[in-house]
């Protein structure tokens, strides 16, 4: 049962991810290619790490794999702040 | 146990490290190290006439698990000659950089450099070989690099970029070996390799990677320019040693452990471009406008020569004129370095006296500097290659052999390097007795010129009497099973 | 054909890739970029030798050779950079 | 079919990584390389992943992707506004290099073929398996690097000291970055103190699992990097004439104690490098623990690109006008 | 079984999405782009990392995983730092 809800998750995070790409592939400008590109990132990677967690079944692992979605999580807010503001730097003084 | 053959890379190792934390000292660390160094190598040399081949297996893992150090009759002979240049170049140094800027940063390079070169000269283990590879050509390209200026930092890239691809291709090889044959001793892979498939890729990759390295004709590009803009002292190093080692290697590949695999038409492979080298750099020795340019050109040539030997060598079965020959190429090599490292040595003492080294302008050097003018003719005699120098000697063996085993193609090529180095040499002298004041006054000795000068009678007059003593230790090998 | 030769295979184009990259460049920086696929090339050859179906132990002494390699090459690197960029500044001095 | 869903994702990751390899070096704009070359070693480092080589995995993922990437987004701004580009090689000799290429790759892609198409013979991978319970340690990879070839380890040591050497006499450091915003200060904030436990993680998890020294070193190196790209210039080394000196010492720690440990040994009678096999595993931690540090101290200046102020006593200051001594 | 077996597929399809953001950083019209399709690798790079850890067996693939988002956290940075001085 555990495992069946795990495996959920992962497909279910896999869509977010496939989104994402696609949203990358697709959208018009930087601006919403960032926003699909973290929000479906993130979303997929905590979907991931969720059922990556249930099957490995151990507490420490799960905490080590929470850690890592938090870190993505971080760095890509920043990262994605800090490519936004050079755009705009840019654009401002070209 | 054969403990002793970690002193010499030990010793310059723990003097670099000192050298860094301390460099007000840098000098004195630098010089009592190369002393140390020397002695070590001696001795090394010395066990290993006595009881031939000496092995040390790091750690106590037998060798292939472990690396494991080996010093035979070649190693040993090669370990000594740089001890000895080193400390020659040691002694000079200690004058060329005093009050420089740059003079803690040579010193801890310069250790690391000769640390690199005794643990290649010394390690039985492939990819160890590429590591004391990577080590060599880092330190060379940082010490290359120290005279400033736009050339020299351009040659010094070039020599980089061109020394990693070098490397890089050697590692390859090195994977296509364990691919193959499953281990890395050198000692075991001479038992093992067979000529196949595996053999004959591994030793193109190593042996392309090890040509750039050793400058033969027409990957040579990078040398003369990073040899020429180098300090004297790091030219000395670069000639006389550096592009030593990456020879040795090869020799160590073809004439050894893949003996069983060089077949007699791939000898042609180096042997050619070793007699284009030989004509075509001493034709640029000649026309060159610099001293240093000159020194390099002509290390273009004797690499050549040296390439030529292992070609004839390798066309040869097993057995008496094969180690003859042999022991004519490790002749001609220590001459050459010897003598180079003399010649670069009394170009940098010309140079600093003159500020420059253009040669139609050293006019009255034979008057200002008597001591260095006798250094450089002295050791240009070592070069051109007349008697009684060790030089001549190697040749001869070279021709007889060339003859012995109808291979005449040689003879003329030698004959005309041999020509145009005449050439060179007289030309550099004419301009050198020639009257002038560019040099300026005559001054007492100088303590770098001792140095300069005892290399050159070593070419000269040491290797050419004392040679006997290399016919015995040569066919101590410890990689040539079957071989010699 | 197996996981070891295809990575082995894909090492070797890689490795010469990199290698030819390296010759026809005329830049500096690209150069040490294709030096580094090049030798990334190289260590995947090594890596892929050492590769065991699941089950079996691999073999670490390649991986431990590799490992060595990539020390050198991001020390290689970093003279390299180092050097181009005294020459810069030589260059606009002159 | 299962096979091939096995397979599937292997052939797609071989073909990205040639296809990502090609895109980086036949890329004009330098600018673009770069920024594939660090997506070529994220995947590389997948790729070790998948070849069950997770040390390597880590290595890529802290030292190829990271830091090497790092060095050269630090190197383009070295280049020159609009960089005169040099003449390339004339077309036969283009044509060459080209063929030259083309039978390597054939050769070695049909020697490979043929060598590994066999099962793998015994090599040396069961013997280093066998003998690692004498090794003091229980990853093997740790194993060979710090025992069975600490040899060439430690001369692997000196090749850093040796690169970082080259850097510091060849000029001073780059200058520093702007002061950070609020928002990279928050993640600074964060992100350092992270970095630095995770090099003590790796460091300590090397004896038993995927980890040690170079993964440490290097994981400590990019907590420095990020300090030094917030702006703040110091970048947690040492500073002032006695921070010099740490320095300098911490470069040389990583060589100095794997000589002194190996000589040390030597007075129980044993050879160069011969742990008595009680003591390996507290001798290896030692080693590492010097050696993350050299390694860390040596990445961060190759990053500044040169010496920092004050390097040297009398600091020269070398101005490219300087000529030969 | 039909866990591997998902696993796999798991695997593909998040490979591919890989390679789609791939495509974007080989058309990549403008630096920032190629800097989101970098942080893209680098989080999809983190989930192959993670099933892979599950289907080989490795659970040393998670400690990768942690160090890779962390250093594609300084490379973000180092991107959008660089020229700082200029700008």
């Amino acid at each position: 049962m555990a495992e069946l809800l795990a495996l959920l998750l992962i497909c279910a995070g896999l869509g977010f991810y496939l989104a994402g790409a696609i949203g990358l592939l697709r959208f018009p400008d930087l601006y919403t290619r960032l926003h699909a590109l973290t929000k479906a990132d993130n979303l997929g990677l905590g979907l991931l790490v969720a059922g990556v967690a249930l099957l490995h079944g151990s507490m420490l692992l799960a905490l080590k794999l929470l850690l890592v979605w938090l870190l993505v999580l971080a760095g890509s807010a920043a990262s994605a702040h800090l490519i936004a503001q050079h755009a705009l730097r840019r654009s401002r003084e070209p | 146990m054969s403990d002793l053959l970690i002193w010499p890379i030990v010793t310059p190792l723990a003097a670099a490290l000192l050298a860094l934390v301390w460099p007000s000292r840098a000098t004195s660390i630098g010089i009592v190290a190369a002393g140390l160094t020397l002695l070590s190598t001696l001795r090394v040399a010395w066990q290993v006439s006595r009881d031939g081949v000496l092995e040390l297996a790091l750690g106590g893992w037998s060798p292939g698990l472990g690396i494991a150090l080996r010093a035979d009759g070649l190693s040993a002979i090669l370990l000594a000659m740089s001890g000895l240049v080193s400390m020659a170049v040691a002694v000079y140094a200690s004058v060329y950089f005093a009050g420089s800027a740059q003079r803690a940063g040579f010193w801890t390079l310069w250790l690391l450099l000769l640390t690199a070169l005794h643990a290649l000269f010394l390690s039985g283990d492939l990819f160890n070989v590429y590591v004391t590879l990577e080590l060599m050509g880092l330190a060379a390209v940082g010490l290359a690099a120290l005279g400033g200026g736009r050339e020299a930092l351009q040659a010094a890239l070039r020599y980089l970029i061109l020394g990693l691809l070098g490397s890089l291709a050697f590692l390859a090889g090195v994977a296509v070996v364990y691919a193959g044959f499953g281990s890395l001793d050198m000692a075991t892979l001479a038992g093992v390799a067979a000529p196949v498939p595996a053999a004959w890729v591994a030793l193109t990759l190593m042996t392309g990677g090890l040509i750039i390295k050793a400058a033969l004709f027409p990957l040579h590009i990078w040398l003369p320019a990073a040899h020429a803009n180098a300090p004297a002292p790091v030219s000395a190093m670069l000639s006389a040693l550096v592009v030593k080692a990456a020879l040795y290697l090869v020799v160590r590949l073809w004439l050894e452990i893949f003996d069983g695999v060089v077949t007699s038409a791939a000898a042609w492979v180096i042997g050619v471009p070793g007699g284009i080298a030989v004509v075509w750099g001493s034709w640029a020795a000649l026309r060159a406008a610099r001293l240093k340019l000159l020194a390099a050109f002509s290390t273009v040539a004797q690499l050549g020569y040296l390439f030529l030997f292992i070609a004839l060598a390798a066309g040869l079965p097993a057995g008496e004129p094969r180690a003859a020959v042999m022991t004519a190429l490790v002749l001609m090599a220590i001459s050459h370095g010897f003598a180079k490292s003399a010649f670069f040595l009394g170009a940098g003492i010309v140079m600093q006296r003159a500020g420059h080294d253009r040669i139609a302008e050293l006019g009255g050097t034979a008057r200002a500097l008597p001591l260095t003018t006798f250094t450089l003719a002295l050791a240009g005699v070592a070069l051109v290659g007349l008697p009684p120098s060790g030089g001549f000697l190697a040749k001869w063996q070279l021709l007889t052999t060339a003859i012995a085993s109808g291979q005449w193609i040689w003879l003329p090529v030698v004959g005309l390097g041999t020509l145009l180095a005449a050439a060179y040499l007289f030309r550099l002298l004419g301009h050198a007795f020639a009257p002038g004041e560019g040099v300026g006054p005559r001054l007492a000795v100088g303590r770098e010129e001792i140095p300069a000068l005892a290399l050159a009678l070593t070419a000269t007059l040491l290797l050419g009497l004392g040679a006997a003593g290399l016919w015995e230790l040569i066919p101590v090998s410890a990689y040539a099973g079957r071989g010699l | 054909m197996s996981l070891t030769l295809l990575y082995a295979l894909t090492g070797t184009a890689l490795f010469l890739l990199g290698l030819r990259a390296t010759l026809l460049h005329a830049g500096l920086l690209a150069r040490v970029v294709a030096l580094n696929v090049s030798g990334a090339g190289v260590f995947l050859i090594l890596v892929a030798i050492a590769y065991r179906e699941a089950g079996q132990p691999v073999d670490p002494i390649p991986q431990a050779l590799v490992l060595t390699g990539l020390v050198v090459a991001v020390s290689a690197t970093a003279l390299a950079l180092a050097l181009h960029r005294r020459l810069i500044k030589e260059q606009a001095h002159e | 079919m299962s096979g091939l869903f096995t397979w599937l994702p292997d052939l797609l990751l071989a073909a990205m990584l040639v296809g990502l390899g090609w895109a980086t070096v036949s890329s004009t704009d330098l600018r673009r390389s770069v920024a594939l070359f660090i997506a070529f070693g994220l995947l590389l480092s997948i790729a070790w992943a998948r070849l069950r080589a997770p040390d390597l995995a880590l290595a890529e993922a802290a030292l190829g992707a990271g830091l090497s990437g790092a060095l050269l987004l630090a190197a383009l701004r070295d280049e020159p506004p609009a960089g005169a580009v040099p003449e390339g090689l004339p077309r036969w000799l283009r044509t060459l290099v080209d063929l030259l290429a083309a039978s390597l790759a054939l050769a070695l892609a049909w020697v490979l073929w043929e060598t590994l198409s066999e099962p793998a013979p015994a090599r040396l991978g069961e013997a280093a398996l066998s003998a690692l319970e004498r090794s003091g340690v229980s990853n093997p990879v740790t194993a060979v690097l710090l025992n069975y070839r600490a040899y060439d380890t430690l001369l692997e040591l000196v090749v850093v000291l040796t690169a970082v050497l080259g850097v510091v006499t060849l000029g001073r450091e780059r200058p520093g970055y702007r002061r950070a915003g609020p928002v990279l200060y928050s993640l600074v904030r964060w992100l350092v103190p992270l970095l630095i436990l995770a090099a003590g993680y790796l460091l300590w998890i090397g004896a038993q699992a995927p980890g040690g020294a170079f993964q440490a070193g290097a994981t400590l190196a990019a907590a420095s990097v990020m300090l030094r790209l917030s702006g703040i210039d110091s970048a947690g080394l040492p500073n002032g004439l006695a921070g010099r000196l740490v320095l300098r010492v911490t470069l040389s720690a990583g060589v100095g104690l794997f000589l002194l440990v190996g000589l040390g040994v030597m007075g129980t009678g044993r050879g160069f490098l011969h742990y008595p096999p009680a003591w390996s595993g507290g001798l290896i931690l030692l080693i590492e623990t010097a050696a993350t540090l050299a390694i860390a101290a040596a990445l961060a200046l190759a990053f500044r690109g040169g010496r920092p102020a004050g390097w040297e006593a009398d600091d020269p200051d070398h101005s490219p006008r300087e000529r030969r001594p | 079984m039909l866990t591997s077996g998902a696993l796999a597929l798991t695997l593909l399809l998040l490979v591919l999405s890989l390679l789609l953001g791939l495509v974007r950083v080989l058309k990549g019209s403008s630096l920032e782009d190629r800097l989101l399709s970098v942080l893209l690798l680098g989080s999809g790079g983190v989930g192959i990392l993670l099933l892979l850890s599950l289907s080989m067996q490795l659970t040393a693939l998670i400690d990768v995983a942690l160090v890779l988002a962390l250093l594609a956290a300084v490379t973000a940075a180092a991107l959008t730092r660089r020229g700082s001085e200029h700008g």
